[in-house]
């Protein structure tokens, strides 16, 4: 299977080499997980519906890029696969609260 | 590693913070999105713990079934009032009893850390991973070693899809909408056209890397799900009541397989699910290609949430006419 | 391969990344200070989307096999297509209910 | 050993949830959050088995206690979908009930379910 070569196995660790490489991404994912835990604060307090929402979206984003950085950190490929299963249903929790929300209301407009 | 403790701290506390914040938030809506990110953040912390299979799972599982399944919920919900909250000395006894289990198991989790290493059962899958007919060991486990244990769990969807479909027959009329939820514009359309190939190309992908690396049946049915839950809310596809005799040969179809395998193979010397060497990878992987359509297709059905029949409903209750179509949206 | 080269296009996928990380600091501070729903929406789209790109392109760098390289430019056309799907839904959301205002 | 691990640590994230999640599926009174609350529980005790796991093989994959896990997850789904639709069945008979018992019900946006004959033009 040729295309099965072409594809980093689980424990081929091709992608880092030096620690100071492994530091540098620990840092920038701590910065991400900062930003994430920030975000935190508008799906708490919302106040619309749409915003908690769009927060929730965008922390599939980031979530995206620290699996990004944990699959370089770790030199696993698969994890690539996580982050592609998640940015490929990224829109399905979206698509499914505009359509539940129904037409004219978040909740509670009563 | 010194960032990466930090990380894991963080993440740690997000993680109690936010099952903290889906159970104590006032509003439904918000618990639910919270609920929605806390499966995200727990997928990045089976990664962080060397889980990608359960990672891949939950984020199929979490991001696109779960998430939906809630949120089309939530809608039949609306403006019912909360309930009042439990008497507070149900409030005290539970709480008591939880502290004191929890107290007991924190103690044993420290206790286990501090002991030394456990020797698991890692080795003894490598060991036999060359007999199995793959090279995963997570499919190995799944689909060879504990094969009786997945039979069980594809059983499992399929009675959850007879009862989801045997609540909703009956009294009342059908809790479900006709049609495209709202109208979702032309850019959803567009993208509707795009991302369904798109993921039907990835849940096939998973489960054929499922023989090698993470993925398997069930990550891949839980994306060609998704495909199926997109196409119901962008009114693409409507289940109907000619539906069904495929719905049901799609929802039997894994476990039938699974079945008839064991019966091939537990027929001649072997027991079941003791496949010949040469054949394992064969089998293996026709098992997964039947249980990923049925898991597929049973969790679109649990998101629909009923049996797509017809809207005649009996006539015991009083006062309630069938939903007839109704053109007022905005 | 030699050693020098692989340092210098480590340097450089890092710096990639920093600067994405930049443009998600952004993207939440966006989200924390701007004052209604519609305006929000600019974090999701652009400032996370472009800071996504960038880390993956940071990590197309530093990653060699053609197969990683090939998942991440997958990533970053799934995500930014959501994005925009999201920001176009939710923008329509909030103009059907006339609730993305601050409140 | 100075730092604590990533066993120690998700442990007891994976305890807490658990406590948090027994508590409110045990003294909850809202349907839905109960259901949450048990799907938390269940992700808990995930956590347990996944820590433990990872201190058998820190660099690699034990398979069988993730296998467990993903059985669970699957099988977690399933009976949340079940629960999900009794939640929605209980709502369309306690409906069902307030149009058939007090006709003058104040009106509840309930835009695609049904349709109340007597309250005239629908919005």
């Amino acid at each position: 299977m040729t295309l099965a070569d072409l594809l980093p196995r689980f424990d081929g660790g091709p992608l880092l080499s030096v620690p100071s490489t492994a530091a540098g991404l620990g840092l920038l994912m701590l910065v991400l997980l900062a930003t994430l835990l920030a975000g935190l604060w508008r799906v708490l307090r919302g106040p619309s519906a749409a915003d908690r929402m769009l927060a929730a979206q965008l922390f599939g984003t980031t979530g995206v890029a620290i699996l990004v950085l944990l699959a370089l950190a770790s030199g696993s490929g698969p994890l690539l696969d996580v982050a592609l299963t998640l940015a490929v249903l990224a829109a399905v929790s979206v698509v499914a609260f505009v359509a539940s929300a129904g037409p004219g209301g978040g909740r509670g407009q009563s | 590693m010194d960032p990466m403790v930090i990380f894991d701290a963080g993440l740690a506390l997000a993680l109690v913070a936010l099952s903290w914040a889906v159970l104590a938030s006032a509003d439904r809506f918000a618990s639910v999105v919270l609920f929605i990110v806390l499966g995200l953040m727990v997928a990045l912390a089976w990664v962080r713990l060397g889980a990608p299979d359960v990672a891949l799972a939950e984020a199929a599982i979490g991001a696109g079934v779960t998430g939906a399944l809630l949120l089309a919920t939530l809608r039949h919900l609306r403006g019912q009032p909360e309930a009042p909250p439990s008497p507070a000395p149900v409030r005290w006894a539970v709480g008591g009893m939880v502290a004191a289990v929890t107290a007991a198991l924190a103690a044993v989790v420290v206790a286990l850390v501090a002991a030394p290493r456990p020797e698991g059962l890692a080795g003894a899958v490598a060991d036999n991973l060359a007999m199995s007919g793959v090279e995963h060991p997570v499919t190995a486990v799944l689909l060879n070693f504990r094969a009786h244990d997945t039979l069980m769990e594809v059983v499992v969807l399929l009675v959850a899809v007879v009862v989801v479909w045997a609540i909703d027959r009956g009294l009342a009329p059908a809790h479900a909408p006709q049609g495209p939820l709202v109208d979702l514009g032309p850019v959803q359309d567009g993208f509707a056209r795009l991302a369904l190939p798109a993921a039907v190309l990835l849940g096939a992908y998973l489960l054929w890397a499922g023989a090698h690396a993470p993925g398997g049946a069930f990550q891949g049915g839980a994306v060609l799900a998704a495909v199926g839950i997109l196409a119901i809310l962008a009114g693409r596809w409507r289940p109907e009541p000619r539906h069904r005799a495929w719905a049901r040969a799609a929802f039997g179809l894994g476990a039938t397989v699974f079945v008839l395998v064991a019966l091939g193979v537990g027929l001649g010397p072997r027991v079941a699910y003791e496949y010949p060497l040469t054949l394992a990878k064969p089998l293996i992987l026709t098992i997964e290609a039947a249980v990923t359509l049925s898991i597929a297709a049973t969790l679109a059905a649990l998101f629909f949430g009923r049996e797509p029949a017809g809207l005649t409903v009996p006539n015991t209750v009083p006062n309630t006419v069938p939903s007839t179509a109704r053109g007022g949206r905005p | 391969m030699n050693i020098g080269a692989m340092t210098l296009a480590e340097a450089a996928g890092l710096g990639l990344m920093a600067l994405g990380a930049g443009f998600f600091i952004a993207g939440t501070v966006g989200m924390l200070r701007f004052p209604d729903a519609v305006s929000r929406l600019h974090a999701l789209t652009k400032a996370d989307t472009l800071g996504l790109g960038l880390v993956v392109l940071g990590a197309m760098v530093m990653a060699a096999t053609p197969g990683a390289v090939l998942r991440l430019g997958l990533i970053w056309i799934c995500v930014a297509l959501a994005g925009a799907l999201g920001a176009q839904l939710i923008a329509a959301f909030v103009r059907r209910s006339g609730d993305g205002s601050g409140e | 050993m100075t730092a604590p691990g990533p066993d120690l640590i998700y442990g007891l994230a994976g305890l807490g949830m658990f406590a948090m999640g027994l508590y409110v599926a045990m003294t909850g009174t809202e349907a839905l959050r109960r259901v949450l609350a048990l799907k938390i529980c269940a992700i808990g005790a995930s956590f347990l088995l996944i820590v433990a796991a990872w201190r058998a093989t820190p660099d690699g994959i034990d398979a069988v206690p993730h296998a467990l896990v993903i059985t669970g997850i699957v099988v977690m789904v399933s009976a949340m979908a079940v629960a999900l639709a009794l939640i929605r069945r209980i709502r369309a008979l306690e409906d069902a009930h307030a149009a058939a018992g007090t006709p003058a019900a104040p009106p509840r946006p309930a835009p695609r379910r049904r349709t109340r004959p007597q309250q005239g033009t629908p919005r």
